[in-house]
């Protein structure tokens, strides 16, 4: 019949009509800011700066290898490290700063950091008034405590943490087994 | 909850009644120089003052319509449940800066949104509104409504001319097109209603519809003629007044605007509104002509002018829901459609029109089903034939699919 | 689908006098190409549509490769002649190996659903000589393509109904996908963190004059 | 089969040009006709352009006299920034390029460096890569036939309709990759993460919810006379110059080719999935429409097969270096069937750790070869139909 399928139409349509009022698969819509959806773990964002302790400064896991600067697609970290007196490099970022206007959330400096210290955060409500001083983040406002970590990425820390954990305990064997080998050397 | 529903109706038709008799007699205690102009600004102010708020409250119902269709929620920021939406939209339009491009005919393109708001608003001035509240009873009332309606196509060339745009221009030349097209079969579709009614005033076309069978009306819609005309009617309105699926002056995803892509702030919201004091008009009309106007939908409940209301939104949402559904036809579709579809089908409703008034001598029983049976299926079968032969020259059809591996 | 080599005899007994080489790949499990010259690419991508063991009538992929100037030095023994004895020296001779660019065309099947065949054309050099013949005639396909070539790299079509550029606005000169090409210092830079960028903003404007 | 591609290329001359082919105007060479025709720019800025892309149509009356697609307003120059940056660097740009599709990139792009340093990939990851793909396949046809009717001036419902399942099909992306539309999911050799717990009940449930969604667009859409009216028989694209034109996916199989790369090649794991291609007679916009409702019925089928057999296991060959990737010199092609067509990575190496040539085949592109074609002689109205059902999306175009 001619104009069977412009009613199907508004059949249809009515059905949405009247299942907006009661059916709630129907509405997507999230009344943001009052509501807010819970983000999965896997959620990214841009990165921070994963620090052990209290210090979020002297705690950085970073060591300023660099790595994630090089591999960067965009180029939007910068690092320079720390130096001693005689000019010599620490193990220590003096600057780490991430441009997040110009980061593009790939999740490739946290994949190529061997020693995680680099993580994707999850916080999204970072808008600002200054392109320049607001979204270059330095690193005091890139530190975040690995307890945030494990609660924004609760799986994924907790592997990490026996990861860490696991080379932490290698690696003091080793000592313990070098110390232990070394004195016998000695005499 | 139906008795105090019922209690609430019987009070406002007195009300009514009364709220015109004071008025009246306002009026009378004035010098006799001056009742004529008191009566226009009085009515002038009322109508624009309602019809003010009904396109207030339709856009609104248009927007949350629109989103629950889609399954949004629609504006509901402003005011409780985006009530004031409205009032927020105005104060944006108007507080927005007036653009118009360098190389525009200024004085046109000032002139055209006037020239489409005030022709409408005349318009307003014929429709009866409820027992003795017309404003202007003329006796040729449906000409009168014609000839005031159909300045608008001159305002929507001109928008598109002045503009300087070439969207603009096409905008405004499909407007013409389109426009005078649909006259014609809306034209057409009323004149079955002047030739039953045997008047072209539209307050006495509603009282002609003031009969009934038990408790339910004889309004025109419900004769075969009436029913066909009332949808003839319909779709012949909306393409008249530029509503989806027949929005092609204004398609926003071919030619951007149309013929207001160049203009901005208060003048398209004058725009914004003729649109639909253009829309209230005809539906008005529809409502007049058809759907027995300020009569009651039941004998027992009192005539009012809140029923003319009642039905005219009651189309209105008609529309609303039309937008949310169709797709939109295309320039030449439409101009078939006016002249190879819908303007023969107006034609021979006339006489089918004419059949059912000659054939109400058959007093015999079942000679009202005969009647109604014969004059359907005399309106009905062409139609179905007529569109069936459409679809077949286009080859349009369902189709079937093959699959391969 | 036959060998390649099968498929280079068939178009040599076909096209007389076409020069054809088969261009080894590196990687393993992927095919090697055939390097057409200019003058018979036609007949020969001709050929292969209209072939009926082959119908490669889908031109998939059609891109340019910029090869340039290879410098390379060698130390060779040279001959001389000194105090009327004839010794041997060791000389440094800087061959220069001219560069050139390359057409690769993917041709693929739809009929008979197999392929892909590479067909490469290189140019005589990157500079005067860039024409090769375009096969937009025969694959409709390339049109698109053959200008994305010939707007990032400067290869010249011949035969290209509509030649074009396609990225790149009308009037810019260089072609940007070129080994050697140099990134104009004529926009504005929006200085970031990073010292790269810092240092082409600091070029890109030049500290003032103090007496300014 | 015949050259019929390159006679309607020039076929402007049909028009009344008689300069053959060019860019050049005939309003103003011919100076009787001067006034006749109407040059219009749709583009940059236009509502139905999907993005700033620019046709300049010149019109008699309301028809379609002649049309030239403009590009590059978007051309960031992928393929330099490629060939300057590492193998893995590339992958979150390939995300950028059919912003809908950002799985099926990766996985083109992953498929290429697969073949050109002979990776293998782990069984889990195939699968998982076959699943995100189909999904992916999911939310772009819905979003398409959304943005079709929308340009068909339907007041976006059928476009809400869409967004209200992609939303729901963007949240498991999300919960897989972190990211609901830059995926950056696969890496060589596999996949990046294993997927969350719970993640395969979500999709199971999304897969058997989907087909209601079906019925509803095609109550909504597949018998509406206005649509047949708008879509049948506009655009038509015969077999033989989608072939030589080079136009694939859903538009090809939509001119009755039967060419699907996933039954062609049998990349990744689908010679193991049991669906259907479903074929087109007529080659016109409604083919184009539906033969995507008909796909997605199809995906549906790949993915209740796929989410059923998956087997547990790794979901990365662990012998991909991530730093320092760098195969042997060579050059390799991949392709898949991507939602909207055949994606190709064309790769070249030297041996170093970042490409010699890295080559994307842009198939938003090359489909639009045909555009012109099947635009002439229509109305402007179908013009923006036409485009829409063509499928482009801007960020692969320019690159």
């Amino acid at each position: 019949m001619f104009g069977k399928g412009i009613i199907k139409g508004f059949i249809e349509t009515a059905r949405n009509f009247a299942g907006s009022y009661h059916d709630p698969a129907r509405m997507v819509t999230l009344q943001y800011p009052e509501e807010k959806r819970a983000l999965p773990e896997n959620s990214r964002n841009f990165p921070f700066l994963v620090f052990d302790g209290n210090d979020p400064i002297k705690g950085l896991r970073c060591v300023s290898c660099k790595i994630c600067e090089k591999e960067c697609p965009p180029q939007c970290i910068y690092i320079v490290n720390e130096r001693d007196e005689r000019g010599k490099p620490l193990k220590h970022p003096k600057i780490f700063d991430i441009d997040i206007s110009v980061c593009m959330s790939c999740q490739i400096c946290v994949e190529v950091c061997p020693f995680d210290s680099i993580k994707m955060d999850q916080a999204y409500e970072l808008s600002a008034t200054e392109r320049f001083k607001k979204l270059i983040l330095h690193k005091q406002d890139l530190a975040k405590s690995n307890d945030y970590y494990h609660r924004i990425h609760p799986t994924e820390a907790d592997a990490v943490d026996a990861i860490l954990e696991a080379e932490r305990k290698q690696h003091e064997a080793k000592k313990s087994a070098a110390s232990s080998e070394t004195p016998p050397a000695k005499q | 909850m139906i008795n105090t529903g019922l209690a609430a109706i019987f009070l406002w038709a007195g009300l009514e009644q009364g709220l015109g008799k004071l008025l009246d007699h306002g009026l009378s205690l004035l010098p006799p120089a001056w009742r004529t102009w008191a009566t226009i600004v009085v009515l002038v102010g009322v109508m624009l003052g309602v019809f003010a708020s009904l396109f207030a409250l339709s856009t609104l119902l248009e927007r949350k319509g629109l989103g629950r269709m889609q399954n949004r929620l629609g504006p509901n920021r402003v005011g409780p449940y985006g009530l004031l939406q409205p009032v927020a939209d105005g104060i944006k339009m108007l507080t927005k800066e007036d653009i118009v491009p360098r190389g525009a005919d200024g004085v046109v393109h000032f002139l055209a949104p006037l020239v489409l708001f005030a022709p409408l608003t005349l318009s307003f001035a014929v429709l009866p509104y409820g027992r003795h509240w017309v404003p202007l009873n003329l006796d040729a009332g449906l000409l009168f409504f014609f000839a005031a309606g159909s300045a608008s196509e001159l305002a929507a060339f001109m928008a598109g001319w002045s503009s300087r745009n070439k969207y603009s221009m096409l905008g405004g030349m499909r407007a013409i097109a389109q426009m005078i097209s649909f006259e014609m079969p809306l034209v057409v579709a009323s004149l079955s209603v002047v030739m039953i009614s045997g008047t072209m005033s539209l307050a006495a076309i509603v009282e002609r519809q003031e009969a009934w069978l038990w408790i339910f009306p004889k309004w025109n819609v419900f004769t075969p003629w009436g029913l066909a005309g009332f949808g003839l009617f319909i779709v012949a309105a909306m393409a008249e007044t530029n509503r989806s699926p027949f929005d092609l002056p204004e398609g926003e995803s071919e030619i951007i605007g149309g013929f207001m892509t160049e203009y901005s702030g208060f003048k398209y919201a004058v725009f914004f509104m003729g649109e639909y004091f253009g829309m209230f008009a005809v539906s008005g009309l529809a409502v007049t002509l058809f759907l027995g106007g300020w009569n009651a939908p039941l004998s027992f409940l009192p005539a009012s002018f809140l029923w003319f209301f009642a039905k005219l939104m009651a189309l209105v949402l008609v529309f609303i829901w039309v937008r949310g559904t169709l797709p939109r036809v295309r320039v030449d579709q439409l101009m078939n459609l006016a002249w190879k579809y819908l303007f023969p089908m107006t034609l021979l409703n006339l006489f089918v029109a004419a059949l059912w008034h000659y054939t109400a001598v058959w007093r015999a029983p079942g000679g009202l089903a005969l009647r109604w049976v014969l004059c359907f299926a005399a309106i009905a079968v062409p139609c179905a034939v007529l569109a069936r032969a459409m679809m077949r020259s286009h080859k349009w059809a369902p189709r079937v699919y093959r699959f391969g591996d | 689908m036959e060998s390649i080599e099968q498929i280079k005899l068939r178009i040599e007994q076909a096209i007389p006098g076409v020069i054809l080489e088969i261009i080894a790949n590196g990687s393993p499990g992927n095919p090697a190409s055939i390097r057409v010259d200019p003058e018979h690419a036609l007949a020969v991508a001709r050929f292969l549509k209209d072939d009926g063991q082959l119908r490669l009538d889908y031109a998939s992929n059609v891109t340019g490769v910029d090869w340039p100037d290879k410098v390379a030095q060698q130390t060779v023994k040279v001959l001389k002649m000194v105090d009327g004895v004839e010794k041997e020296f060791d000389a440094k001779v800087e061959t220069r190996e001219p560069g050139f660019l390359e057409a690769v065309y993917h041709l693929y099947s739809m009929e008979l659903k197999h392929g892909p065949l590479v067909l490469r054309m290189r140019t005589g050099d990157r500079a005067g000589q860039t024409h090769l013949p375009s096969l937009t005639p025969l694959y409709r396909s390339a049109d698109f393509q053959e200008r994305e070539i010939y707007d990032l790299y400067g290869i010249i079509f011949d035969g290209h109904p509509d030649l074009r550029r396609l990225l790149m606005w009308e009037g810019f000169e260089d072609h940007p996908m070129r080994k050697d090409y140099a990134e104009p210092d004529d926009y504005e830079f929006e200085p970031t963190a990073h010292n790269q960028v810092l240092a082409k903003a600091r070029r890109h404007y030049p500290p003032k004059a103090s007496n300014g | 089969m015949a050259d019929i591609g390159m006679e309607s290329a020039v076929g402007i001359s049909a028009a009344g040009d008689g300069a053959g082919p060019g860019y050049r105007l005939l309003a103003k060479e011919s100076p009787e006709e001067e006034g006749r025709f109407l040059e219009i720019s749709m583009g940059p800025q236009h509502p139905s352009t999907h993005g700033v892309f620019r046709m300049d149509v010149l019109l008699d009356g309301e028809t379609v006299v002649r049309l030239k697609p403009v590009f590059g307003y978007l051309h960031r120059n992928h393929e330099k920034i490629a060939e300057g940056t590492t193998y893995l660097g590339s992958m979150p740009y390939t995300d950028r390029l059919d912003y809908f599709n950002s799985m099926t990139n990766n996985w083109a792009y992953a498929l290429a460096v697969e073949k050109l340093a002979g990776i293998s990939v782990p069984e889990r990851a195939e699968y998982i890569r076959v699943i995100t793909a189909e999904m992916t396949r999911l939310q772009n046809h819905a979003t398409l036939m959304g943005f079709l009717l929308q340009d068909l001036g339907a007041m976006g419902t059928p476009l809400m309709y869409a967004f209200r399942e992609r939303e729901k099909i963007l949240d498991l992306f999300e919960a897989v990759s972190g990211s609901r539309m830059m995926c950056n999911y696969m890496r060589f050799g596999g996949c990046r993460v294993d997927l969350p717990s719970g993640w395969l009940e979500e999709t199971v449930r999304l897969v058997d919810e989907f087909p209601g969604f079906l019925d509803e667009f095609e109550a909504l859409l597949a018998e509406n006379e206005i649509l047949m009216a708008r879509l049948q028989g506009v655009g038509v694209l015969s077999a033989a110059l989608a072939v030589n034109a080079g136009v694939t996916g859903p538009m090809l199989r939509a001119s009755g080719v039967n060419y699907d790369i996933r039954k062609v090649d049998h990349y990744g794991i689908y010679d193991r999935f049991k669906f259907r291609v479903p074929l087109g007679a007529h080659g016109d916009c409604y083919d184009r429409l539906m033969l995507r409702l008909l796909e997605m019925r199809e995906s549906i089928k790949i993915l209740k097969q796929a989410l059923k057999q998956i087997p547990s296991g790794p979901v990365i060959d662990p012998k991909v270096k991530i730093r320092n990737f760098k195969p042997k010199p060579g050059e390799a092609y991949g392709r898949i069937e991507g939602p909207k067509w055949e994606l190709g990575f064309y790769l070249m190496s030297d041996g170093s750790a970042s490409p010699y040539r890295y080559r994307v085949r842009p198939p938003s592109l090359i489909n639009l070869t045909v555009l012109e074609d099947l635009c002439i002689g229509q109305k402007v109205a179908d013009v923006v139909v036409i485009l829409g059902s063509v499928d482009i999306v801007l960020g692969e175009v320019d690159r």
